[in-house]
């Protein structure tokens, strides 16, 4: 269990998975950014998942992300790639500090629904606000990099893909070590037994709060990233199946790996556009049914497949009664 | 439907390998024209306007791949090449819709993608194609701040935006010399909702000064029971009660307030209602004003065009062609003229997106609806003439039939060249042409 | 020399049922006090009560002479008192090691986000704690798959962990075999000295509290019935009739 | 006053196909303890249902009467039958997984009823509106209202009121009280946990789908239906206390009269209202209203 991480590895695999991009078909640049941007957000949730907690409301940080820099480019003219997705994480980051503190006591179900009530609380400001589009939002300007803006659209593409996988890729990295420091383990400590935590004389909303802090300030580069894929944003982004997608991509994945996030999020991508171009009618159907398919088959996620039989250590498959969970004190 | 969709399957597998092997270009048919449809098969959306629209697309294009459709379209497919579609399901949020658009243009190589219902969806994927420079036609979508807001050179939006929708409906009501001296309002809270609502009061404040705005209601989007609102709204008994809602949440709508007794009370005025009509039957009180957003329909002008399309399509699809359908086949129309027009210029090779781009600006078709002219935005926005009416229920035919129908010609209605929607209504509807 | 803990007229009731009643009570530095009492006497209760899970309604809790009645449990343990708990409160899917990490980086202000507990070996001194109960060779298995003894010795370690000035063992040799009972006792009473002079335990055990106690507590409906050395305090009818007769 | 009354009996009607929906979302939730996403699927199914068995009997020429109680019926029917299958032939395989992993095999559930709904009855808008004028109108407060929203008030509070007494009052339901409060307890008193999940969830998907049903002869059948009647029923369920029947009735109650207010006295609240509410009572009271305190012995 306790293995060394090695790091030059882990920059290696990042490293080799953005030039990766140069040999990919277009069409599947795009794809893999929002894939790797949708990972950022889901690997958050497996972040504060570990102290039991699932927010289905990270459209909030998503979406705060999102306008952050969506406003600020408008505004500022402010189109650098890196420099929005520090804004992003930034925005999604403050507003995790204001949030985290006051949710962190509660757990389970309504830690979630708190999460996504205030998500849809947010969502439905948004749409009230005719200022920035109401429910159709507005555009913004393609992103540049280091000065340099990028005409051909499969340059564009590119840069983006490798700005997101490189961010995504050392989320990742910061998340292992983070894991396996003391700090990860009290995490889980909170998550088996948040008394005992409290009684060894450590705050167990302190440690949640952190991990909300976290998760928030993924979700907002996350936010960021999505909105220069798209160079659009409305307030779908706070919506609550836009949160539970990316509940979806980080139960898909488990967490016994942060690669396993990438992998899910990339597969969710290709089985719904792919069923989408085919079966038109009932992609929803498909998506539905694959689902279920990695639910029952792969119960400790895709990452399951590669990581194989180790103790298991999962936040997400093993089941805690709700009575304990309701009323901590 | 499977015909279309077996089709593009090998393409599309073909074309994929092709790219990984780095020859993305040389993957393009070449004696077809492949054209993208987006249009909503699931959702809120399917039922009024998404499926019509499949269907229309259908239905025309299956004419045209015969040569069967009247002049001046008599000619195979797009100028003799078979059209081939890949129809996409325009469901699931503008984020996705962006991600669908880059597929059908890098991965399925279509030439053209032709369709968009959502004003937020139009909103969101008008930029992407700009920057991958390919074509573009927005087929629907009301929302005016397409083209007020940013400048396209390979978008287009073949059918005129929302705002004719509401200015031509308060002219109609002075027409008709409808007694307003007070409105309550119900729409839906979002941007469909929000915008109709201003425009229409601010036309009315224009045309009927000193209008008194009593209940003003946005219920949320698909709230289906509104026993609360129609309360309010009987309680009000204004002299008329304007409403923007459409599909599933209008039939709701129309379905509780008659047994309350609020068009008794309140003279019912809805911006977009035809698509309804057939679903509700005797359901929809007598001597409702409502509108099509064109000249739509029951309300549409005889034309050897509209015989072939309102007959066709009913004996296809069992039902007559609503607002959708035609806005659909408005589109494609257009777009086949614009081919055509390339090809006549190039001699006779399949044009390229410059040259179809070219050719599409400023263009002027006829179509079932009527004339389009491609006359805002430096020729990517359309202008059309549309038409408004009142109902009366025909229990002989088991239908809603349209009376006292009047036509608005497109310049009446809809803002010249260069003033932004909102504030040429405010400003008194300058240079309309209203003959 | 002023008392460890010192507890001025506590109350509490549960609706009818009353689990302290006025109950006044001085520990000194370094004595190993039993409380005894029948199912319900409010034995557990007052340990809630001192380490600041339940809320006192009435009294004063007080610390080297201050105050901690209205603590969180948190504040609680770091100001000096511990506790073990009846059903052991660990980390299940955690090795033992783990749970004592956990313990052990407790005690520092701040927990590291980017070492793990291997640095400022942490881990040896979990390691070592381990040792000291004989449970070195089970250091690296899962919680789940250790035996009821084991959890109760492990729970009652990572109370250690903190040299509280006060430990309280809420009944340390429940669900311990008869046979085993003194040698797990022994054990306790023998790693616990080095960090814990002062330990109140909760027993239902007589021959234990004889043994083990310098002091005994008797509790009955949230008073106290006797307080005295064990050999007095056994002997005291009334203690016969309520509680030590009450005891299966 | 009757402004106030309006306001009140608007709620009320409001609350009245709440109340069904989010009864059963909280039976549901109470026993097997799974928040099930899928039942706004399940209000869809049963209005879909309804509206065939309207359609069917009035082709066969039958008054509307006729047709309200055979859409009760097959309703009832084909809903138990869907749960059933639904819990024995796909959640079961689930059970003793985490929470947040049911709901998302809730929430597949939803996305497939979605398309297979579509697939039977179409996109078209289906409705059938003959039991609608079943009751009349009456005038009230200077108002007309249609007596059939009336009716379902107190066709819900007997609902209702039969759960709570079905729950209380009867052998099965005090068994499946036991199991909502302490289930190793239950099992250990040889309660046959299995069956009392597969009766709750059927039970669940009955409620669903009735108050789709009930609702069905005013809106219109069309895709998307499910999804707002999700959100809705959350919330009262959230506020009520998860798995509490009063707590469904006060939730729904707070929510419909909440709405009702909103719209009259200030329409531009109305899309917020209800998420305010359940933030709020979450912030004040995380148990929701009804739930008792489940202290924890150490």
């Amino acid at each position: 269990m306790k293995k060394e991480l090695h790091l030059p590895v882990m920059i290696g695999l990042v490293a080799a998975a953005t030039l990766f991009g140069r040999v990919l078909p277009t069409w599947t640049l795009s794809l893999a950014t929002i894939a790797a941007s949708n990972a950022l957000i889901a690997l958050g949730i497996v972040v504060l998942a570990r102290t039991g907690n699932v927010s289905f409301g990270q459209g909030l940080f998503f979406a705060a992300g999102g306008y952050g820099v969506a406003l600020i480019a408008n505004a500022w003219g402010l189109t650098d790639a890196v420099a929005q997705v520090v804004i992003g994480a930034a925005c999604g980051g403050l507003l995790g500090l204001v949030i985290g503190p006051l949710i962190a006591r509660y757990s389970g179900i309504f830690f979630g629904m708190l999460t996504l009530a205030l998500s849809m609380v947010f969502y439905g400001a948004l749409v009230k606000s005719t200022a920035l589009g109401g429910s159709d939002g507005f555009n913004v300007g393609r992103p540049s990099l280091f000065g340099m803006s990028f005409t051909d659209p499969r340059e564009a593409d590119f840069m983006l893909y490798a700005v997101s996988v490189i961010v995504t890729g050392f989320a990742g990295i910061a998340a292992t070590i983070l894991f396996k420091s003391e700090f990860g383990l009290a995490s889980l400590a909170v998550r088996e037994n948040n008394l005992r935590v409290e009684y060894l004389g450590i705050s167990a909303n302190r440690v949640i709060s952190i991990n909300f802090v976290i998760a928030a300030v993924f979700a907002g580069a996350s936010g960021a990233f999505a909105l220069m894929a798209q160079r659009h944003i409305d307030p779908q982004f706070a919506y609550w199946t836009t949160s539970g997608e990316f509940v979806f991509i980080a139960v898909l994945a488990g967490n016994q790996s942060v690669a396993a996030v990438f992998v899910a999020s990339m597969a969710l991508e290709l089985v719904r556009s792919f069923s989408n171009l085919y079966l038109p009618n009932t992609w929803q159907l498909v998506l539905g049914v694959f689902l279920l398919g990695v639910i029952l088959f792969l119960p400790g996620g895709i990452g399951s497949l590669w990581i194989g039989k180790r103790r298991k250590r999962s936040t997400l498959a093993t089941k805690e009664p709700l009575a304990e969970k309701g009323a901590a004190p | 439907m499977n015909r279309f969709r077996r089709a593009n399957r090998t393409v599309v597998i073909a074309s994929a390998a092709a790219m990984s092997f780095g020859l993305a270009a040389s993957a393009s048919a070449q004696e077809t024209f492949k054209l993208g449809v987006v249009t909503f098969l699931s959702g809120p959306a399917a039922d009024s306007f998404g499926v019509p629209a499949r269907n229309g697309a259908q239905f025309v294009i299956d004419q045209l791949n015969k040569g069967s459709a009247p002049s001046p379209y008599e000619k195979v497919g797009f100028g003799g090449m078979k059209i081939e579609p890949v129809i996409i399901d325009e469901n699931g949020g503008a984020t996705k819709q962006v991600q669908e658009l880059r597929n059908l243009y890098q991965r399925d190589n279509v030439d053209v993608v032709l369709g968009y219902i959502g004003s937020g969806d139009c909103l969101a994927v008008a930029p992407i194609a700009e920057e991958l420079k390919k074509m573009l036609v927005l087929m629907d979508c009301g929302t005016p701040r397409i083209f007020e807001e940013s400048k396209y050179n390979y978008v287009f939006r073949t059918a005129a935006h929302a705002t004719m929708d509401n200015v031509g409906l308060i002219r109609y009501m002075k027409a008709k010399n409808v007694k307003m001296g007070t409105l309550s309002a119900i729409n839906q809270d979002y941007a469909w909702g929000q915008d109709s609502r201003a425009d229409f009061i601010a036309a009315a404040e224009q045309l009927y000064p000193g209008v008194k705005l009593q209940t003003d209601l946005l219920p949320k989007f698909g709230a289906g029971q509104y026993g609360t609102e129609i309360s309010a709204l009987v309680g009000a008994g204004s002299d008329v009660v304007y409403s923007s809602l459409w599909g599933g949440d209008l039939q709701a709508f129309v379905l509780q307030s008659a047994p309350r007794g609020l068009p008794k009370r309140s003279q019912l005025v809805f911006s977009a209602a035809d698509h309804v009509l057939p679903p509700l039957g005797d359901k929809m009180p007598d001597g409702t004003i409502i509108g099509a957003r064109g000249a739509y329909g029951l309300m549409s002008q005889k034309s050897p065009l509209n015989e072939w399309l309102f007959r066709g399509y009913e004996a296809a699809n069992g039902v007559y062609p609503v607002q959708a359908s035609y806005r659909m086949t408005q589109a494609i129309l257009g777009l086949k003229a614009a081919v055509e027009k390339a090809m006549s210029k190039n001699g006779g090779k399949k044009p390229s997106t410059d040259e179809l781009v070219a050719a599409m600006t400023g263009l002027e078709w006829p179509s079932p609806g009527g004339l389009i002219q491609m006359k805002l935005a430096d020729g990517h926005q359309a202008i059309q003439p549309i038409a408004f009416s009142r109902t009366k229920y025909n229990p002989d035919l088991k239908r809603v039939d349209l009376v006292d129908i009047q036509y608005f010609a497109a310049e009446c209605v809809n803002p010249p060249p260069g003033v932004k929607s909102i504030d040429w209504i405010k400003g008194g509807m300058q240079g309309a042409k209203c003959n | 020399m002023t008392p460890v803990l010192s507890v001025r007229g506590l109350e509490k009731r549960f609706g009818a049922v009353v689990a302290a009643d006025a109950l006044t009570l001085d520990i000194p530095a370094g004595q190993k006090i039993s409380l005894i009492g029948a199912n319900g006497a409010g034995k557990t209760t007052f340990v809630n009560m001192v380490t600041g899970y339940l809320r006192p309604d009435g009294g004063s809790i007080l610390l080297d002479g201050a105050d901690i009645g209205r603590q969180s449990p948190r504040s609680v343990a770091r100001l000096g008192i511990s506790r073990s708990f009846q059903i052991p409160q660990l980390f299940v899917d955690l090795t033992a090691a783990e749970n004592l990490t956990v313990a052990v980086s407790g005690v520092s202000a701040r927990m590291s986000l980017r070492q793990g507990a291997e640095a400022h070996g942490r881990g040896e001194k979990a390691v070592g704690l381990l040792g000291r109960f004989g449970l070195a060779d089970v250091a690296d298995r899962p919680v789940s798959e250790l035996a009821g003894g084991v959890r109760k010795l492990i729970d009652i370690a990572m109370a250690l962990v903190r040299r509280p000035k006060l430990l309280l063992l809420d009944e340390p040799t429940s669900g311990v075999s008869a046979e085993e009972k003194f040698t797990t006792m022994d054990r306790v009473i023998h790693a616990v000295a080095p960090d814990a002079a002062t330990i109140v335990f909760v027993e239902h055990d007589m021959e234990i509290v004889s043994r083990y106690a310098d002091r005994v507590v008797a509790f009955y409906q949230g008073r106290i019935l006797a307080d005295g050395v064990p050999s007095h305090v056994l002997k005291d009818q009334e203690v016969r009739r309520y509680v030590t007769g009450g005891v299966r | 006053m009757n402004f106030f009354l309006t306001i009140v009996l608007d709620g009320l009607i409001q609350a009245s196909w709440l109340f069904i929906v989010a009864l059963g979302l909280t039976l549901v939730f109470g026993v097997l303890k799974i928040l099930n996403i899928a039942h706004g699927s399940f209000y869809a199914l049963g209005a879909y249902i309804a509206a065939t068995a309207v359609t069917m009997v009035a082709a066969r020429g039958l008054p509307p009467a006729v047709g309200f109680v055979a859409m009760l019926l097959s309703v009832a029917l084909i809903a138990s039958a869907v749960g059933l299958l639904l819990e024995r032939g796909l959640l079961k395989m689930f059970y003793g997984r985490d929470e947040v992993v049911l709901l998302l095999v809730t929430y597949a559930v939803f996305l497939i009823l979605e398309d297979v709904t579509k697939l039977i009855w179409g996109v078209n808008p289906i409705y059938a509106t003959q039991p609608y004028e079943l009751f009349g109108n009456l005038e009230f407060a200077g108002l007309y209202y249609v007596g059939y929203d009336l009716v379902l008030i107190p066709i819900s509070a007997a609902i209702g009121f039969a759960i709570w007494f079905g729950l209380n009052r009867t052998v099965i339901g005090k068994i499946v009280l036991a199991v909502i409060h302490n289930e190793e307890m239950s099992v250990s008193m040889g309660v046959r946990v299995n069956r009392v999940y597969a009766i709750a969830f059927a039970f669940g998907v009955l409620l669903a789908a009735l108050a789709g049903a009930l609702s069905a002869p005013k809106i219109s059948m069309q895709p998307g239906l499910s999804s707002d009647v999700i959100i809705l029923s959350f919330a009262i369920v959230v506020i009520g206390g998860l798995g509490s029947v009063e707590g469904a009735a006060v939730g729904a109650l707070l929510v419909g009269l909440a709405r009702a207010a909103s719209v009259h006295l200030m329409p531009q609240a109305e899309l917020f209202m209800i998420y305010l509410i359940m933030a709020a009572v979450l912030m004040f009271r995380p148990e929701g209203l009804f739930k008792r305190e489940t202290a924890r012995r150490i």
